[in-house]
């Protein structure tokens, strides 16, 4: 069995907001809690789960935008978190992250191009505008847009740049953070086929953050399932997505909708109250055999 | 007989200084106790002709250039503005997109239910109010009377779109349209709206125009699936029969790009190329022809009419010059 | 710079393009009025005092604005005026933008204890009045040429470090940002090239309206006799001392006053368009 | 609430402090006030003894606590000009400024209210473009400059009211009208813009999907939603109020503390410039407490975050 590129453990992240000048916090948001995993090398983690379930700040734990309370990100054997962010650079040729909202993800003030050129600079790389354009290429974008501003570009066009710019410094390990939600569904197929292809061509390893069960089960080889910071469920996506055990999963799955109104018509939804649901205690990931976790008290 | 007639409806938005003719002429129907899921992407014209019915589209940038729509038996696209205003929340019922926006964010929650019946069923502010405990109790939210007092900040997302349901169904209206009224929220929560709204639908007998992105959504709820594409109908017909066998090629292409089941080693979603067409500048002939791979030579310079699939089902329509059976066999 | 014309030339950018003509032709009769074939401003002629207006414009010697209670054209007192007032304000503008701006950037990007810091001073110096700073740093410090430019830089550098930073706090936490912080860019990288020109603009709005509220400033000190001393003329102090005079010659404070007020008015159209241009959102101020 | 309160309270003491410093380091470096205070030609000694006499002998840092100790207490030292204490000479000047400024806001909100809402609703007629117009040039057009016209055409040439001075209602009339100006032009173009802002929101949409009447869509789902942002403003524009009085009341020889302070200034009596500079940054601070309590008041989502 090979060692996995990225392992990630017990990592947590909360928040405080309210308060004041000498008031403690009032509230404590725990984004992240407890969160463990492994992401083998070219392979796809799909991490699904709700709004505010803490999927997209784990996301940007693992690249380091944020800093945990607790826990390790070891990437390649290295725990990044004890690095400095000289000592991390080097780290962040091999894993990057493209995120959820091309409107958002490009700087409007700058070329397209330099900005995707941008990481080859930072890392002292090759960046030549042949370079460069053999990256527009590889996203499938015609090299000629190069001296244009993000205002110019549709939003899967713009996804592609975003995409063109993760892959600059050939990285081993690719964050995506919801990458086709903002996506015109015409759109979304090409940018999933995309990952895809990159995946193939460069051996990438993929973090796929989600909400959209359907392509997480279509593209994962596993999942894991968040609710409010914590991972319920996690194993190998066809057992997940076939065997179902937590209440969460399995409601989820009870409401992703399907196109096709036969099916539809049959449909039981399962109720679940996700913000009133109250997690067992001493409750921990426990193994059902074949790498498939449950989060579950210790009685169960 | 129909109960909302659309013939011919035209809509332009003007942004700075160009035209666009983003609904070049629509025309359906929807039959009283119908169910019309209309599916579209961004720029398919589906939210703004919803508007434009209901005298709600901001006028400029955009434009009513013409057609008409039969309500009832009446043309609302020429009644006044004050007979239009009485429909409106009253027989016509409206639900947007998004929850967190739609509502006033410093009224109470009780305050903007009563409105439309203050309004339309000349009831006092109390007896308004006793009501809409009533319509939060009907739309699934417990302890109505206490959080009649309360603020839309203080309510998720779903509630509040539980809200926006009680207010657009205060009236027992004859037709209600919602626009999207599911996008923003998440799938659980998606789904317990969808269960709702189909049980309101049955209990109050209201016709229901659906308008969303999501083909998965639309097989759920609806009995009439519409394709809308840069603002024409590509298809039409019962659901059963367009998603087991779609022949426009943007139907089909739209059902093919989506995932089914997990992906066999290899495999590869289809996908349609390039994007949506640029309304300011819309390609000639059909719209979808250039992003279309069974397009023909007349698909480029001729937009095909909607005419009836003559091996389908009645109802079943289609704007196409391919066939595209054939095509695919 | 198309899309800035057509704006421009679009029926509600009329306005904007009338503020931008009126301030180019009043920095150029500031820039060439010594070139003007008109009479010294600071020369007296007792027996010329208080001559009404004629619009006569070609005859040498006329005073087409009338001349003052010492007999000074009025209108070339006015043409020198600008050239005091646009410079005194365009210096302050621009030291109080460049010093404002960089404290924003600073205190958005880092935060903590700096922002803190910096955030508590902008708030002490709104809780006083700016006028009553101005009158009370001038009249510390004499009211020499440099030091009005000082302190009315110290006036305005609160507006321009509140707006910065806020803007900085919101394109901080935009995804490219975040994904520069990811490529492992440095600060000053990252500030320079994604954060500073996307703040820009904001800052530039900001400088037109801090000049509008620069020049207003100026002229009240100099009214009050302690901003532009003489024998430099300035409209604020040509107002003050027609006073004198209002009941007898009403023109020795018209002129001055609408020359001062079509400036802010210029300046103000231009900043309502350029705000509108590039960010509406920071309409409410 | 309570809490919010407090935080409120101490952010306004803690700039009131910042305000006390800044009259302490500017006073200072006023010069000296011994040689200021005597005649020319006094002896060293007796510089000495007034130097003694003002405690500017001690070391800075024991200056300032003394200083300090006295704005808590109220005293700022006898008054230059008048020989008594300087806050007593100060509040008394105080109702006319008052007077003055409260009848410049209550012009300024009325009318702007009236003026903002009938451009916002009258948008695309002449009475937006007369009202838009008439705004701009009312925020261009400087106080002092304003105030002498008004002289000029009021006082001087119709003879209806007087020049200035302060006796009876009719001497606050041209005071007010050009105080109130700016505020009146800033509070149309405020809530004009916020009304057009808010008439393209969602949540107005909804209402008019409920076939709710246009004035009630006005009153309660636009209207009601623009006021926020005014109320900003008007903190603001008190401050604008407040430093705008100094040069008003100098033009109508109006008897408020603006006018003192600038001719203690004149005098190089700081005990008034001190105390004077430090009531109305008190007042102002006073009023955003007020308009911050408002703000509650007017949006729930704020009044819950406290």
């Amino acid at each position: 069995m090979t060692a996995p590129l990225l392992r990630v453990e017990g990592l947590r992240r909360h928040y405080a907001s309210g308060g004041g000048l000498f008031g403690r916090a009032r509230y404590v948001t725990r984004a992240v809690d407890d969160v463990s995993f492994d992401v083998m090398p070219g392979e796809t983690l799909g991490l699904v789960g709700e709004s505010g379930s803490g999927k997209s700040t784990t996301g940007r734990l693992v690249m380091g935008l944020e800093e945990p309370d607790a826990g390790r990100v070891v990437f390649d054997g290295t725990d990044l978190t004890s690095l400095s962010s000289s000592q991390r650079k080097p780290f962040r040729r091999r894993m990057q992250i493209v995120f959820q909202d091309p409107y958002a993800a490009l700087n409007p003030r700058m070329r397209v191009g330099d900005f995707v050129q941008e990481p080859l600079l930072v890392h002292g790389a090759e960046a030549g505008p042949d370079r460069v354009a053999a990256l527009f290429r590889t996203v499938g974008l015609d090299p000629a847009f190069m001296q244009r501003y993000p205002h110019e570009f549709s939003g899967g066009q713009r996804q592609r740049i975003g995409i063109a710019r993760a892959i600059a410094l050939r990285p081993q390990f690719l964050v995506a953070d919801e990458p086709i939600t903002a996506l015109d569904v015409s759109i979304q197929a090409q940018i999933v086929n995309l990952f895809q292809d990159l995946q193939e061509s460069m051996g990438l390893a993929l973090l796929f953050i989600a909400h959209d069960l359907s392509m997480v089960r279509y593209l994962c080889s596993r999942v894991a399932v968040m609710l409010r910071g914590r991972i319920v469920e996690m194993g190998p996506t066809e057992a997940v997505f076939g065997d179902a055990r937590h209440p969460y999963t399995q409601a989820l799955l009870s409401a992703v909708p399907i196109p096709d109104p036969a099916h539809e018509r049959g449909r039981k939804r399962l109720a679940f109250d996700a913000g009133g649901y109250a997690f067992p205690p001493a409750a921990a990931l426990r193994d059902l055999g074949g790498g498939h976790f449950v989060l579950m008290g210790e009685a169960a | 007989m129909a109960l909302l007639a659309i013939e011919d409806l035209s809509v332009g938005f003007a942004r700075e200084g160009r035209f666009a003719r983003v609904i070049p002429g629509l025309t359906y129907g929807v039959e009283a106790g119908e169910t019309l899921g209309i599916v579209g992407e961004s720029g398919s014209g589906k939210s703004v002709h919803a508007l434009a019915l209901l005298g709600l589209l901001p006028q400029p940038p955009g434009r009513i250039l013409g057609g008409r729509a039969v309500f009832d038996g009446h043309d609302l696209l020429a009644m006044s503005e004050a007979r239009l205003r009485d429909l409106r929340g009253g027989r016509i019922g409206m639900i947007f997109q998004d929850p967190m926006t739609a509502l006033n964010p410093v009224l109470t929650i009780g305050r903007q239910i009563a409105e439309p019946l203050m309004r339309h069923k000349a009831m006092s502010m109390r007896q308004a109010l006793d009501r809409a405990a009533d319509l939060l109790a009907l739309v699934g939210i417990r302890d109505g009377a206490r959080r009649l007092s309360q603020y839309p900040h203080e309510f998720s997302g779903g509630m509040r779109q539980r809200v926006m349901i009680a207010i657009a169904i205060s009236c027992e209206p004859a037709l209600l349209i919602a626009d999207e009224p599911t996008t923003a929220l998440d799938v659980t929560v998606q789904g317990q709206i969808l269960d709702l709204m189909a049980e309101l639908r049955d209990r109050l007998r209201m016709t229901m125009v659906w308008i969303t992105h999501d083909m998965g959504v639309v097989a759920g709820i609806a009995d009439t699936i519409q394709v809308m594409y840069a603002g024409r109908i590509m298809e039409r017909g019962p659901v059963d029969a367009v998603f087991a066998n779609p022949r426009s090629a943007y139907t089909y292409g739209l059902l093919q790009s989506l995932p089914h089941g997990s992906r066999p080693p290899g495999g590869r979603l289809m996908q349609i190329p390039g994007c949506p067409p640029d309304m300011f500048a819309p390609p000639p002939g059909d719209p979808f022809a250039p992003r279309n791979p069974f397009a023909t030579p007349r698909c480029h310079v001729e937009a095909p009419p909607l005419r009836p699939v003559p091996d389908s089902v009645p109802g079943h329509m289609v704007a196409a010059w391919y066939d595209l059976p054939r095509l695919l066999a | 710079m198309r899309e800035v014309w057509r704006a421009l030339t679009r029926r509600s950018g009329w306005l904007g393009l009338l503020g931008a003509t009126l301030l180019v032709v009043l920095v150029l009769l500031a820039i060439f009025g010594p070139w003007l074939d008109l009479p010294d401003p600071t020369r007296t002629n007792l027996r010329a005092r208080m001559v009404a207006p004629t619009l006569s414009w070609f005859s040498l010697g006329a005073h087409p604005l009338g001349t003052d209670q010492l007999g000074r054209d009025i209108l070339s007192r006015i043409i020198a005026g600008s050239r005091v007032t646009l410079m005194v304000a365009g210096a302050a503008v621009l030291l109080g933008g460049v010093l404002g701006t960089l404290l924003g950037l600073i205190s958005g990007y880092f935060g903590g204890w700096v922002d803190r810091i910096l955030m508590r001073l902008v708030d002490i110096q709104l809780a006083l009045p700016l006028m009553l700073l101005a009158l009370m740093v001038v009249a510390a410090l004499g009211p020499s040429l440099r030091n009005l430019v000082g302190v009315l830089a110290l006036v305005s550098w609160v507006r321009y470090a509140r707006i910065v930073r806020g803007q900085v706090l919101a394109v901080r936490e935009r995804e490219f940002v975040q994904s520069a912080r990811a490529i492992g860019a440095s600060h000053p990288r990252i500030i320079l090239r994604h954060i500073l020109p996307n703040v820009l603009t904001p800052a530039l709005v900001v400088a037109t309206l801090e000049l509008a509220r620069v020049i207003v400033l100026e002229a009240g000190l100099s009214f009050l006799g302690l901003g532009i001393q003489p024998p430099d003329p300035s409209w604020g102090r040509m107002l003050a001392d027609g006073r004198t005079y209002i009941s007898s010659a009403w023109w020795i404070i018209t002129f001055p006053g609408l020359a001062l007020m079509l400036t802010v008015l210029a300046v103000n159209l231009l900043g309502d368009w350029l705000r509108d241009f590039f960010d509406p959102r920071l309409a409410v101020r | 609430m309570g809490r919010f309160l407090l935080s409120r309270l101490v952010d306004g003491i803690v700039a009131i402090w910042g305000v006390v410093t800044i009259v302490f380091v500017v006073s200072r470096l006023l010069g000296d006030p011994a040689i200021l205070l005597l005649p020319v030609g006094a002896t060293e000694e007796q510089l000495q003894q007034l130097r003694a006499g003002l405690g500017l002998d001690q070391p800075i840092w024991e200056q300032y606590l003394t200083f300090l100790g006295g704005v808590v207490r109220g005293d700022f030292g006898n008054s230059f000009q008048f020989m008594r204490p300087a806050l007593s000479v100060v509040l008394e000047r105080m109702p006319a400024t008052m007077a003055l400024a409260e009848s410049a806001l209550l012009v300024g909100v009325v009318l702007g209210a009236v003026a903002g809402s009938m451009a916002a609703l009258f948008r695309g007629t002449i009475v937006e473009g007369v009202v838009m117009l008439l705004a701009l040039l009312g925020q261009a057009t400087p106080v002092f400059w304003l105030g002498l016209l008004l002289i000029l055409l009021f006082a001087v040439d119709l003879g209806l009211l007087p020049t200035g001075g302060y006796e009876g209602p009719a001497s606050l009339i041209l005071p007010a009208l050009t105080l109130g100006t700016f505020t009146t032009a800033s509070i149309a173009r405020l809530l004009r813009s916020g009304m057009l802002d808010v008439m393209k929101d969602d949540h107005v949409r909804t209402a008019r999907a409920k076939g709710l009447l246009p004035g009630t869509v006005f009153l309660w789902h636009v209207a009601r939603n623009s006021l926020i942002p005014v109320v900003t403003m008007v903190g603001i524009l008190a401050g604008e109020l407040l430093g705008g009085s100094v040069v008003t009341e100098t033009v109508f020889s109006w008897p408020g503390v603006g006018r003192l302070i600038v001719q203690a200034m004149e005098a190089k009596d700081f005990p008034v410039v001190q105390a004077g500079v430090m009531v109305i940054a008190t007042i102002f601070v006073v009023i955003n407490l007020f308009v911050d309590l408002l703000y509650g008041l007017l949006d729930p989502r704020i009044r819950a975050r406290r």
